[in-house]
């Protein structure tokens, strides 16, 4: 059995490190929303940062991983320094997408994050190919795909899931089960428990009953990339986890969907001070090295926010650039 | 005649179609606490004007989210009893269920000889020009015009959108809406009773002598501002809105076009291919004639949807586009107009 | 528990009537391929009429069903008249959609076939939703769909079981488990096993080892059905079965993709031969009445065959009709 | 040169770029026992052409019916190092992994700025006119050239598919095949060294002064076949294939019309937003001032396919229906030739 508790102590400090991160930045992210910096949509992981960061850091270099809507943890948590993510948010020529993808479409292929997708689900057989093409290059790399409850009702879930399993391709299949998609609570429109789904497609599902629980976390993905790096094929892990926020930044929904008592048992469970006390408990770190932690990371991403906010916007000829890999006669500029 | 918003007009519609016809029901993602904004009034569930009070839950109906199974379910509950006015939301999402909409809502009457009829509707809103980058954005009309079977609409204003609405509700045929994100708050005045507007009808919203504007959604009102800023310069624009696309009125563009000799066409679709091409080539068939000048169109250009604002504007068209576009075809009456001024 | 043997006399024998006119249909049908008379591809289900009539025969007047491309079992277990059906597979006026579907397209609403699909899963959830109707409107039908093993692998079955389960929704998945879809084994390119995918998706999933055996299935099917007109939601079930002849009529595949002795092994299992024998041996039927069933259904086929052939055939300005319900001004007659 | 049939020519090309690379897989249904005959050449597995045999199952893949996945895997197989030819068989089933398309194939390397490339193929034919009814018959190559950011191939004959898809193969960007299944039999002479033809350069498959006829997919040989006819009763008939539809080599119909001043478009699509309403969109925009004949398009019926074979022949372009065509336009030269031969 692994123990993530029993990693070296910059690792765990590293994963506080991350979530902190995410935390911090998508809070960012919400006031420069607010304030007019950050066009277009944004859907913040806060609440759900144990669930991404456990995940993220059972992985190897090397590794890919596909992400969702809900969408700047991915890469930070696989390790994407912050300044140009926040610069991609605002749409300037620092982005890590040169500008041209946005909160929704994130990617850090530096990192292995192959990209997040606006279009629930869309992105889970991408990381099913990173797979195969490790499988039939040799390569020992795995790849991670992140997905909500929600997106765990699309069909394309199960052609993947059930081609993974068909070539025992080394991929996981992570859903993030925050209990609703938008408005939609989980149970009225979900039929059975998402990790009862594996079995009939032939792999192992866990479920993270405690997915505020880092370690918890990184103990079930870990397991599940051995299995995968060892050539037995792929696994569905399902974390159970909250998100602290409305569905995205700015939205009002007129309907109470979810009550106040539900919110508040889990806002009570916030990961980073579980995490922090179990450190501190375990004798770990030490308080002073925690809060120096939380300055650190204060730092970076009030760096990145200016940064961002001071990076230039990207050059005009930069919307007809890449659409393909050579040259391309746009016929349309009238 | 009471004033009303291009969404807000979508909302009536439903909610009249809801309240004659027990066998009209919403699904979708999100119905039922109208995040959408189509499927209730009120600020509150308990007020007047929510969908779910009004018309209870068998009727409402919040979906997984699986649109393939929505669209073809939709389908299977129109050919058996129902008329399902399925949200989709985003036009973006329609991929997802692309088969259904293909091989089952558009064949399945042709196929089995007549013995299915599928009353059923599927909305969809272009959210484009919002910065949500290039998954959000798309405007896939033209697709779906390649595809016989289905029926389109593409209002461009809030009275257009509620008449079009009812009757694609009360059609028996499968229809699709691409409602204009862009235009949600543009109002206009709207008939207080019930009413219906027919498919295959254009609207001509400005008549004029020397040329022809088609506007398409989204760009039918910076078509109505390019003509304005060109007849101050003294070329008369003659601006239509085919309002439907399947079946397109394409005989009032034809003719509008016999009288002008020159035709510019705006929308907010990708060029190749798009619905502008397809008028482009009717009119150089049926009045290839009296064309004194070259056809222009004003699309999306061929190319995908950037997220940064200073780079998403530059790719839709714009009032300036359509403007430039005009100049390129009128020269002549630009220099009468000028060598009369000099 | 039910138990299709204690069905009424004329039941049972209808049951041999319809695995008969399937079996000699479809013969029929493949000798008219080969001279020429039937254009296009055929799929027979030769090998597979226990499975497809134990179904059909479990349902009631007003039920609905959608099919496949295997696809004239299905009306015929249904109860549709032969002529038509013949007639629509020869491309002739009299075809049940006439002629504008051929074989891969039947449908016949009398009988509530509501159609077969030549894109396998495609069908699936228009069954779904003649059983969302049927809750919508309070009627007490309930609807079934025919998919085979290699189909349950499309995405379309899943998001179809998830609504029908949370809707509880009147359906049944009937998974034709011939093994094979094409020359590919299903164990090659399957996770796990079929049945099992029920219980994920929250309903029953029950797996009818002996496919050849019409009662069993009958059985099977007839409890979900009752289930599902209680109000109890959807089931699966699986039926494992063979097919006789080739994927469709005509193809040559060049590799040997099922043995001899499994095809040796499934032949002796004939369904119709299975259900003779019982009969006569529980004392039902005697030989002579089975003998005078095979009689009658020879008759029909042959008289299905001629009524085919001697029918006119569909005047040219029925391939502009039936696109829309209102008229249509074809722009593109040049 | 030897010798080649259409889908011979296909295999050749599968089979030459396996051997160069060993990064190119093929994955698709059925494709080890070479149900579609491009996998394989002799009569049995242990036969020389076999691909399993030559390149072992890890390269050739058969998949389960999950399109939906397979497209999608293939992307992010493509973006992480493998060059793979995803064989869907019929082009019907590409709607089932339509977001797959659209939105990763399309959209990635634009989303992210660059940082993905995305060299996969995708192979479908086109199986109409063959009285498999609706649901197998589709042509729906226009609803992808409305997609920017893919490229779209659709050969006409043996050598054109041969080196187009080696083209496709070596490209870094996602390429659509849409092969034609009633050309499958048809014989070139085929250079038997390797070669690649570019996209976007058009052939000139017969000069001409009266008319510019452009010929599509399996509606190029009838084009050929017409212009033979028209040329006996002297109308010289210039014939271009494009080739490739996106990119599309404007440039050389457009020099053509210029010169001939009459244009026929045929394919097998759907007319509404097809291949046709584009070029002749960009006809009317680039050479409208020398047109002196409506653009006329030779299209399929906007019907879906009827299987009944006395039905299903109404629904697609023909020889007649390109000489009418022809006929319509150049009534001119006909009365001239008339006049004379009076
Ligand atoms: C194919 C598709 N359908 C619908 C949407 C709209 N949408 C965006 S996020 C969302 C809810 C997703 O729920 P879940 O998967 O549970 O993720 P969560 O937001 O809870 O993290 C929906 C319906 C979409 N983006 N893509
Ligand atoms: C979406 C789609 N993909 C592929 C095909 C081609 N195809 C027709 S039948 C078939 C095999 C189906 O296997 P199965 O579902 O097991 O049914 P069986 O033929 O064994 O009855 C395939 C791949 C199709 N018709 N539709
Ligand atoms: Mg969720
Ligand atoms: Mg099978």
């Amino acid at each position: 059995m692994i123990d993530g508790l029993s990693l070296p102590k910059d690792e765990l400090l590293e994963m506080q490190r991350r979530m902190l991160r995410i935390r911090l930045f998508d809070e960012r992210a919400s006031k420069m929303v607010k304030r007019g910096y950050i066009p277009g949509t944004v859907h913040t992981s806060i609440g759900q940062e144990a669930q991404v960061v456990g995940a993220c850091m059972a992985l190897a270099k090397g590794d890919h991983m596909t992400g969702n809507h809900r969408s700047h943890g991915h890469p930070i948590g696989m390790g994407s320094p912050l300044g140009p993510l926040m610069a991609e948010l605002v749409g300037k020529a620092t982005g890590v997408c040169k500008g041209k993808g946005g909160s929704l479409h994130l990617a850090d292929y530096e990192v292995g994050s192959l990209g997040e997708s606006g279009i629930t689900g869309s992105s889970i057989p991408i990381a099913v190919g990173a797979s195969l093409s490790a499988q039939v290059l040799g390569e020992k790399r795995v790849a991670i795909t992140f997905f909500g409850d929600g997106t765990a009702n699309q069909g394309v879930l199960y052609e993947s899931m059930n081609l993974a399993s068909a070539y025992k391709l080394p991929v996981i299949f992570l859903c993030e089960n925050n209990f609703y998609a938008l408005s939609t609570p989980s149970h009225t429109v979900t039929g059975g428990r998402i990790v009862d789904r594996a079995s009939g497609f032939g792999m192992p599902g866990v479920r993270v009953e405690n997915g505020q629980d880092v370690i918890a976390v990184y103990n079930a993905v870990r397991e599940a990339a051995d299995r995968a790096r060892r050539g037995e094929g792929p696994s569905l892990v399902e974390v159970m986890t909250y998100r602290f926020r409305e569905h995205s930044e700015g939205l009002r929904i007129n309907v109470d969907y979810r009550n106040a008592e539900e919110k508040a048992l889990w806002t009570s469970r916030d990961p980073i001070i579980l995490f922090r006390d179990l450190l501190i408990e375990k004798g770990i770190a030490t308080a002073d090295e925690m809060d120096a932690i939380d300055a650190e990371i204060e730092q970076e991403v009030e760096d990145c926010a200016t940064f961002a906010l001071e990076s230039p916007d990207p050059d005009v000829s930069v919307a007809f650039e890449h659409l393909y890999t050579d040259d391309y006669k746009l016929e349309n500029v009238l | 005649m009471s004033v009303m918003t291009y969404i807000g007009a979508i909302g009536a519609a439903q909610q009249e179609a809801m309240s004659a016809d027990e066998r009209v029901i919403i699904i979708g993602e999100d119905v039922e606490a109208n995040v959408y904004g189509t499927t209730g009034g009120g600020k509150q569930r308990a007020e007047k004007g929510d969908f779910v009070e009004q018309f209870g839950q068998n009727r409402i109906r919040n979906t997984p989210i699986s649109e393939e199974a929505i669209v073809g379910t939709a389908i299977g509950a129109a050919m058996t009893g129902l008329r399902p006015i399925v949200d989709l939301s985003y036009s973006s999402f329609l991929y997802m269920a692309m088969d259904q909409f293909v091989n089952q809502a558009a064949k399945n009457r042709y196929m089995f000889g007549g013995q299915s009829s599928i009353p059923v509707v599927f909305r969809s809103a272009m959210f484009y020009g919002l910065n949500t980058g290039a998954h959000h954005s798309d405007r896939p009309y033209p697709m779906f015009m390649n595809v016989p079977g289905l029926k389109i609409m593409a209002p461009a204003t809030a009275s257009d959108a509620k008449g079009l609405l009812r009757s694609a509700i009360d059609s028996d045929d499968p229809v699709l809406t691409f409602e204009a994100v862009p235009l949600w708050g543009q109002k206009e005045e709207v008939p207080d009773e019930e009413y219906h507007i027919p498919f295959g009808v254009a609207r001509t919203h400005r008549e004029g002598s020397d040329i022809t504007i088609v506007g398409i959604s989204g760009s039918l009102p910076l078509a109505l501002q390019a003509a304005d800023e060109m007849e101050a310069r003294g070329v008369s624009c003659e601006v239509i809105d085919p309002r439907t696309l399947v079946p397109m009125d394409t005989d009032t563009i034809v003719r509008s076009v016999l009288k002008t000799g020159r035709l510019v066409i705006a929308e907010p679709a990708h060029r190749t291919c798009g619905a502008a091409a397809e008028i482009a080539a009717i009119v150089a068939d049926k009045a290839q004639h009296a064309l004194v000048a070259p056809i222009k169109r004003v699309c999306a250009l061929d190319m995908q949807v950037p997220f940064s604002p200073v780079l998403e504007r530059e790719i839709y068209p714009t009032k300036e586009r359509i403007v430039a576009a005009i100049e390129a075809v009128c020269a002549d009456q630009l220099n009468q107009v000028n060598r009369r001024a000099s």
